[in-house]
């Protein structure tokens, strides 16, 4: 065990190498812009990882975590004008409390109906956002809802990278900043996976009575892996609203929460690398199909398809049979 | 008095709308375990079905019905030949399927977005005209939808409880690997089960647009809301998806005509987490006696 | 248009990355390579456009696109932007959210260098794609309808000067409707029972910017706002909404909630048991898709646009070239406005001297200029944008001058089954038939 | 009701209702300190009940139980396992996705005590009781595998040693030795008797293997729907005539009297 987390740790920083040489590349705005976001993507995917794959509690509302981090970030440096930087840690608090209200409601629940109660969740916290329309602040001629309801929330300042690297390096700013925050992700997923947490959240998903038979107090360790997640997942959400520069409710909507779930699942979910390696495969594919216009979905849904009627354990899962099949003729002879 | 009408009939109305398109749901996750988030795409695919017999091939308006089962158990075969025969009973199903059928409907709606167009359309099930008795007034076309949506129930009842087909639908939703070594030909029943899923959801698809509009996403917020009965009646019973239809139905309407209809959602939604919170298996939903 | 990948630097820069193994470092070198390849200059004018080709938006985005393409075709016939050929591109932004649309716009200046990018609406971008293209200097043509785009370009007149808003802001919308409404009572056309107007507001940042200014501007004109519900969108069981409404008794019913089809159910309950109210619904009921789904319900309804196609000679001219190019069933308007800012930009950047790319910031800030030094009669009106907004005004609300602005069209729904179901009856010169008091009135 | 510590469980009219059906209905019965009891009777008999209901995985309808003297109804599992009571499973219970050693150091570490607030690692003396324990169990050559992957003797050794590496006071076996042949019964029998004599562990066993039951427990008690029907020594099974018309059976009786290895009455899930 001890060397797997020391493999896993020596990944991550060959895999944070590798990626901070990115901009070396000389890459567009274009594609440093999307690398960003899917390097936050993949951060979020880590730390849901965590209860849905890890702790196996199907939350599928795990958006609702990074929307009220994100929300945290954008309404304090609206209203308080606070740099973003200090709305950061409010950001991760606000994660830390809507995950427990998430766990309190999922405590007693099984299967389909944390499925659909942690969507119902979500959904709730989306309806609530976009019929908030009460005029909360004025400005000019316009009146502007607390929440920005269904328009979002967009100027509320940003991290800086633009006042200190100039307009056209403050891409590479927010790029570094969410590699740390993907980096960060990772290595929190590590550290709770390779510790007794990880072993009593992986318990659970065994076996939640013979867990509980064996001293571990379920309830306990599903806040707990709910409230590590909520963490980072805030953290996430308000590192992406700075990055982004506006946060709405289209976290929330189902399209949005089926393709990060897509990431995770098609990775390989309970995996350390599952979700990363998801996410780059499928942020790959759906930028590849840019040029499908109309019939990008089409394609992104058939590829979807075939890897998950193929492979199903994902693509982690694929890897290890791959090897395992590679490996084992070697043996014989 | 006239608040009381309004919510009944209101609630009548959309309670029997929220039946029909969860019953099929419900059947699906009480005979397979199956999530089925293409269910809205069946229902668009039933919609559009019967706009293509009427509207197209110029039949009478109530062959609508008919066309939208069609079409509805076309999808169903579909779903079944495409996803659910390759991946029934491997590792994961119950995760992976919830996500292929998200990908089937994403390719329902694109298919339809592209070769038919993302227009609008009239859906021509419809009748005209009001049926008036007092204070009481409700629209024939609202009778058509309360009486079609019970007839399809209760035929789906008929067919679970007293034929050949619903035996073996009740014996593999018992115990697979039973039912399997008994004899039962699984992936025939599974078959036939997603057929029947595809004409209650393609029927329901025409009653909902009927009060509605036929558009390419016309079957996302029925998924949702279906996905919410479906939870609250305890999942995979029929008639807890009933009677759930009903009681949200009224909660809906009573929370839309007092606090507001905004709140009419969200507040449900809320209502619903919260009984669950108490009743984790739903209202009506098998206590399951845990043994290892 | 798209060149294949063949050049043999980039076969080997690929290969050297797959040997590194990282799936990463792939990708994003294959992407890289991409857009070099893509960026290439070719003689010919790139155009970008981000339009919602899928999704529930997709009726006007498919519009906006032929719009666009029927104005490049025509600038081509004639011999393009000096001497040089346009060549559009669209790229879906899907459901319009914040980040499809300004990773679609860095895309058309990335990766198709686009000289332009010339669009429709996208409702939930929320100014996000400005500071990309901004920073790219080209010019930008939208008609977002969005009173956030005046904020944007105030906030920074400099940075923003090749953003353009082709119609005017949502918010007129709600205060030119009390100045309608006043019309019509004061040249005793109608004469309402009292002066509420019951408000429904669908929760869409457009519904709720134009209720807001309906309940401001109201009272000006001896309105008041008396009731008010939101709703959530989209709503398609108006039960409980009607009932409050009716108990009202208002004299107009304003709903800024703007889907077709939602407003086309809303009309039919109510006119199941109509009260004496004018029926006002925001945008929808312009779409013929209304009239087909209500049906005879729809016949007195009014709503009211800003780029509505006026019905004069160069109106109607429009129209008929653009159903003779793609059909009677196609919406002229959505294409109208694209193909007029499409022409607009032609022969503002004819003037300068020729189009210029992403970085040509110069070239670019001289196009600006013209764009807002010359104005353009399109089939709506006059295109014309006001110096301190960068967007056009409405006529007569703001502007009291029409051929300074965009006119303002109030429209009643006269013949459901018609072609063209709506006919214009405010404000002058352009309205073709008169008020009619609703057929449900009694 | 007179408190009597001397016992290490005693149980009074524990009854667990299942609507009108009534799993354990108004059982009452005790374990002494290093005791060993056995526990048999047909299926559906509330054996497993009855070990759901001492180990916290179900609440009673009604009754108490009492653990060195305290009153521990309706205890949750989890504080249960800490008070030093440790039960198995009939089915495959072990955590699949770890491997042998990992499943013995995750049940060490929070078996054995409360954990407030857990480490980032285990402590020293959770791995030197999971090495024990895989010295014990004679698993040392598998301590790396899944436990997933292991084949049936292993992953019962497994099952066994994660409910005793806590060092419970009490030790609750369901089916311990079920689908095993007499070679592989002998093994974990061998397990047992190491427990109850060098640890003093006391035991409490349901099995339907009767040679291995008489072989190993001090006294038998015997349920059929939900009630005591027999209580006594090893040897006194066979007399008992209701026990042979509803249980044994005459073969099962004789197999019994003689002490040879039974016909195995099923291990199906009750």
């Amino acid at each position: 065990m001890r060397s797997m987390k020391s493999r896993d740790l020596l990944i991550l920083l060959l895999f944070v190498g590798v990626l901070s040489l990115l901009p070396a590349l000389g890459l567009s705005r274009y594609v440093l812009g999307q690398i960003t976001l899917f390097i936050l993507w993949a951060a979020v995917v880590s730390q849901w990882n965590l209860v849905f794959g890890v702790a196996g509690i199907l939350s599928i509302g795990h958006m609702a975590l990074f929307a009220v981090g994100g929300y945290a970030t954008a309404l304090m440096g609206l209203y308080f004008g606070m740099s973003l930087w200090w709305t950061l840690p409010v950001a991760a608090l606000a994660g830390l409390l809507m995950s427990l209200v998430m766990a309190f409601a999922t405590f007693r629940l099984r299967g389909a109906y944390v499925v659909v109660v942690t969507l119902a969740i979500a959904m709730t916290v989306y309806q609530l956002l976009v019929t908030d329309v009460a005029c909360f602040r004025q400005t000019q001629s316009v009146c502007y809802s607390f929440s920005g309801g269904a328009r979002g929330l967009s100027r509320f300042g940003d991290f800086g990278f633009r006042e200190l690297l100039g307009y056209s390096s403050a891409p590479l700013g927010n790029f570094y900043l969410s590699l740390i925050m993907l980096a960060l992700s990772i290595l929190v997923a590590i550290m709770v996976v390779y510790s007794p947490y990880g072993q009593a959240f992986k318990a659970m998903r065994d076996n939640e009575v013979c867990a509980a038979s064996r001293g571990i107090e379920i309830r306990k360790y599903q806040a707990i892996v709910f409230a590590v997640s909520g963490v980072f997942t805030g953290l996430s959400g308000g590192v992406y609203a700075g990055v982004i520069g506006t946060f709405g409710p289209q976290v929330l909507e189902l399209p949005t929460l089926l393709f990060l779930l897509s990431m995770m699942v098609v990775g390989g979910r309970g995996t350390i690398w599952g979700p990363v390696v998801g996410t780059i495969v499928l942020a790959l594919i759906d930028e590849g199909f840019r040029d499908l216009a109309a019939w990008r979905n089409t394609a992104y849904a058939a590829v979807l398809s075939i890897i998950l009627l193929t492979l199903p354990e994902g693509l982690m899962g694929g890897f290890a049979s791959l090897r395992k099949w590679a490996l084992s003729p070697r043996k014989e002879g | 008095m006239e608040l009381l009408t309004g919510i009944l009939t209101s609630t009548i109305a959309l309670g029997a709308i929220y039946a029909a398109s969860s019953v099929s749901l419900a059947l699906l996750w009480g005979s397979i375990s199956m999530l089925n988030l293409a269910h809205g795409a069946l229902i668009v695919i039933g919609a559009y079905g019967s706009v293509a017999v009427v509207t197209g091939l110029g039949l009478p308006w109530w062959t609508g019905l008919l066309g939208g089962m069609i079409a509805g158990a076309a999808g169903g075969l579909l779903l079944y030949v495409s996803q659910v025969r390759w991946i029934f009973g491997k590792a994961n199903f119950d995760l992976r399927i919830i996500i292929l059928t998200m990908a089937f409907s994403t390719i329902v709606v694109d298919l339809i977005n592209n070769l038919i167009g993302a227009k609008i359309l009239r859906q021509p099930f419809q009748v005209e005209g009001r049926f008036v008795l007092g204070a009481l007034s409700i629209g024939h076309q609202t009778l058509l939808v309360v009486c079609c949506s019970a007839l399809m129930v209760l035929l789906l009842q008929l067919v679970v409880h007293k034929t050949n087909l619903g035996r073996l639908i009740r014996a593999v939703s018992q115990d697979i690997t039973a039912a399997r070594l008994n004899g039962v030909p699984v992936q025939a029943v599974i078959f036939q089960v997603m057929v029947l899923a595809g004409i209650i959801s393609g029927a329901s698809g025409v009653l909902l647009t009927s009060s509605t509009t036929v558009y390419p996403g016309a079957g996302f917020d029925p998924l949702l809301k279906a996905l919410i009965v479906c939870v609250l009646g305890g999942l995979g019973s029929i008639p807890g998806a009933l009677a759930a239809s009903f009681a949200l139905a009224g909660l809906e309407t009573t929370v839309q005509y007092t606090l507001g209809v905004k709140w009419g959602f969200p507040v449900s939604l809320l209502v619903v987490v919260l009984v669950l919170v108490y009743r984790p298996t739903g209202l009506f939903g098998r206590q399951e006696l845990e043994r290892n | 248009m798209e060149k294949k990948l063949t050049s043999p630097t980039v076969v080997s820069t690929r290969r050297r990355f797959l040997t590194t193994g990282a799936g990463t470092a792939f990708g994003a070198g294959l992407l890289a390579s991409v857009n070099e390849a893509k960026a290439q200059q070719s003689g010919t004018i790139p155009i970008g456009q981000m339009a919602s080709l899928t999704g529930p938006l997709a009726v006007d985005g498919i519009e906006h696109k032929n719009g666009l393409e029927m104005a490049c075709e025509e600038i081509n016939a004639a011999g393009g932007i000096l001497g040089k050929m346009l060549e559009p591109t669209t790229l879906d932004s899907k459901n319009q959210t914040a980040e499809e649309v300004s990773a679609a716009a860095r895309l058309l200046i990335d990766r198709y260098a686009s000289h332009a990018i010339i669009n429709g609406y996208n409702v939930g971008a929320n100014q996000a794609e400005y500071d990309p293209i901004a920073d790219a200097g080209i010019i930008y043509i939208h008609y977002n309808t969005s009173i956030g785009h005046h904020e944007a370009f105030q906030s920074d007149p400099e940075r923003y000067t090749g953003i353009f808003m082709a119609d005017p802001a949502e918010y007129y919308y709600g205060v030119g409707l009390p100045v309608m409404l006043a019309s019509l009572r004061d040249q005793g056309l109608w004469k309402p029972d009292n002066n509420k107007i019951a408000l429904v507001t669908g929760s869409l940042p457009y519904s709720t910017v134009i209720s807001n200014a309906i309940r401001e501007t109201a009272p000006q004109y001896g309105f008041e706002v008396s009731f008010e519900e939101i709703v959530p969108v989209p709503t398609t069981e108006w039960g409980a909404v009607l009932n409050k409404v009716r108990a009202e008794q208002p004299a107009v019913i304003a709903n800024t909630h703007f889907f077709p089809a939602d407003l086309a159910q809303f009309q039919i309950q109510f006119a199941e048991n109509p009260t004496n109210s004018l029926v006002y619904m925001q945008y929808g009921p312009l779409l013929k898709a209304f009239s087909e789904i209500a049906g005879e319900a729809a016949r007195g309804v009014m709503s009211s646009s800003v780029i509505g196609i006026l019905p004069d000679e160069i109106g109607n001219a429009f129209r008929d070239a653009y159903w003779a190019r793609f059909g009677e069933t196609a919406e002229a308007d959505p294409g109208a406005s694209t193909y007029s800012e499409m022409y607009h930009y032609a022969i503002s950047a004819a003037l300068a001297g020729g189009t210029g790319e992403p970085g040509d910031y110069e070239q670019n800030r001289k196009i600006a200029d013209n764009l807002r030094r010359f104005s353009f009669r399109a089939p709506f009106g006059t295109l014309r944008y006001a110096k301190e907004f960068n967007a056009a005004l409405p006529y007569p609300t703001i502007s009291p001058d029409a051929s300074l602005a965009m006119p303002h069209l109030l429209y009643q729904i006269k013949d459901p089954a018609a072609a063209v179901p709506k006919k214009l009856i405010f404000p002058k010169p352009y309205n073709e038939v008169a008020f009619e008091t609703p057929p449900w009135f009694t | 009701m007179t408190h009597s510590p001397q016992h290490l469980l005693e149980v009074r009219g524990l009854t667990k209702a299942y609507g009108a059906m009534k799993a354990t209905n108004d059982l009452s019965f005790h374990v002494d300190r290093g005791e060993v009891l056995g526990i048999g009777g047909p299926n559906g008999a509330g054996k497993t009940t009855l070990f759901d209901l001492l180990s916290g995985v179900t609440p009673p309808t009604a009754g108490r139980i009492l653990f060195e003297g305290a009153d521990i109804t309706g205890l949750g599992a989890s504080a249960i396992c800490h008070l030093g009571i440790s039960r198995t499973f009939q089915l495959n219970a072990v955590f699949n996705s770890q491997t042998v050693a990992d499943n013995l150091k995750t049940c060490a570490y929070f078996g054995s005590e409360k954990r407030l607030v857990p480490g980032l690692s285990y402590d020293r003396r959770s791995e030197i009781r999971a090495a024990e324990v895989l010295d014990l169990t004679g698993l040392t050559d598998y301590a790396d595998v899944m436990a997933g992957a292991l084949p049936v003797l292993q992953l019962k050794l497994l099952m066994i040693g994660c409910a005793i590496v806590s060092h419970p006071k009490l030790l609750l076996l369901d089916e311990p030795v079920g689908g095993l042949n007499p070679a592989e019964i002998e093994t974990c029998a061998a397990v047992f008797r190491q427990l109850r004599d060098f640890h003093g562990t006391t035991i409490v066993v349901i099995e339907h293997v009767m040679s291995f039951m008489t072989a190993f427990a001090d006294r038998i008690m015997i349920l059929h729907h939900g009630a005591k029907l027999h209580e006594g020594a090893a040897g006194s099974l066979a007399d008992n005539p209701e026990v042979v018309d509803v249980f044994l059976g005459v073969s099962g009786a004789a197999d019994s009297r003689k002490g040879a290895q039974a016909e195995e009455v099923g291990n199906a899930t009750s």
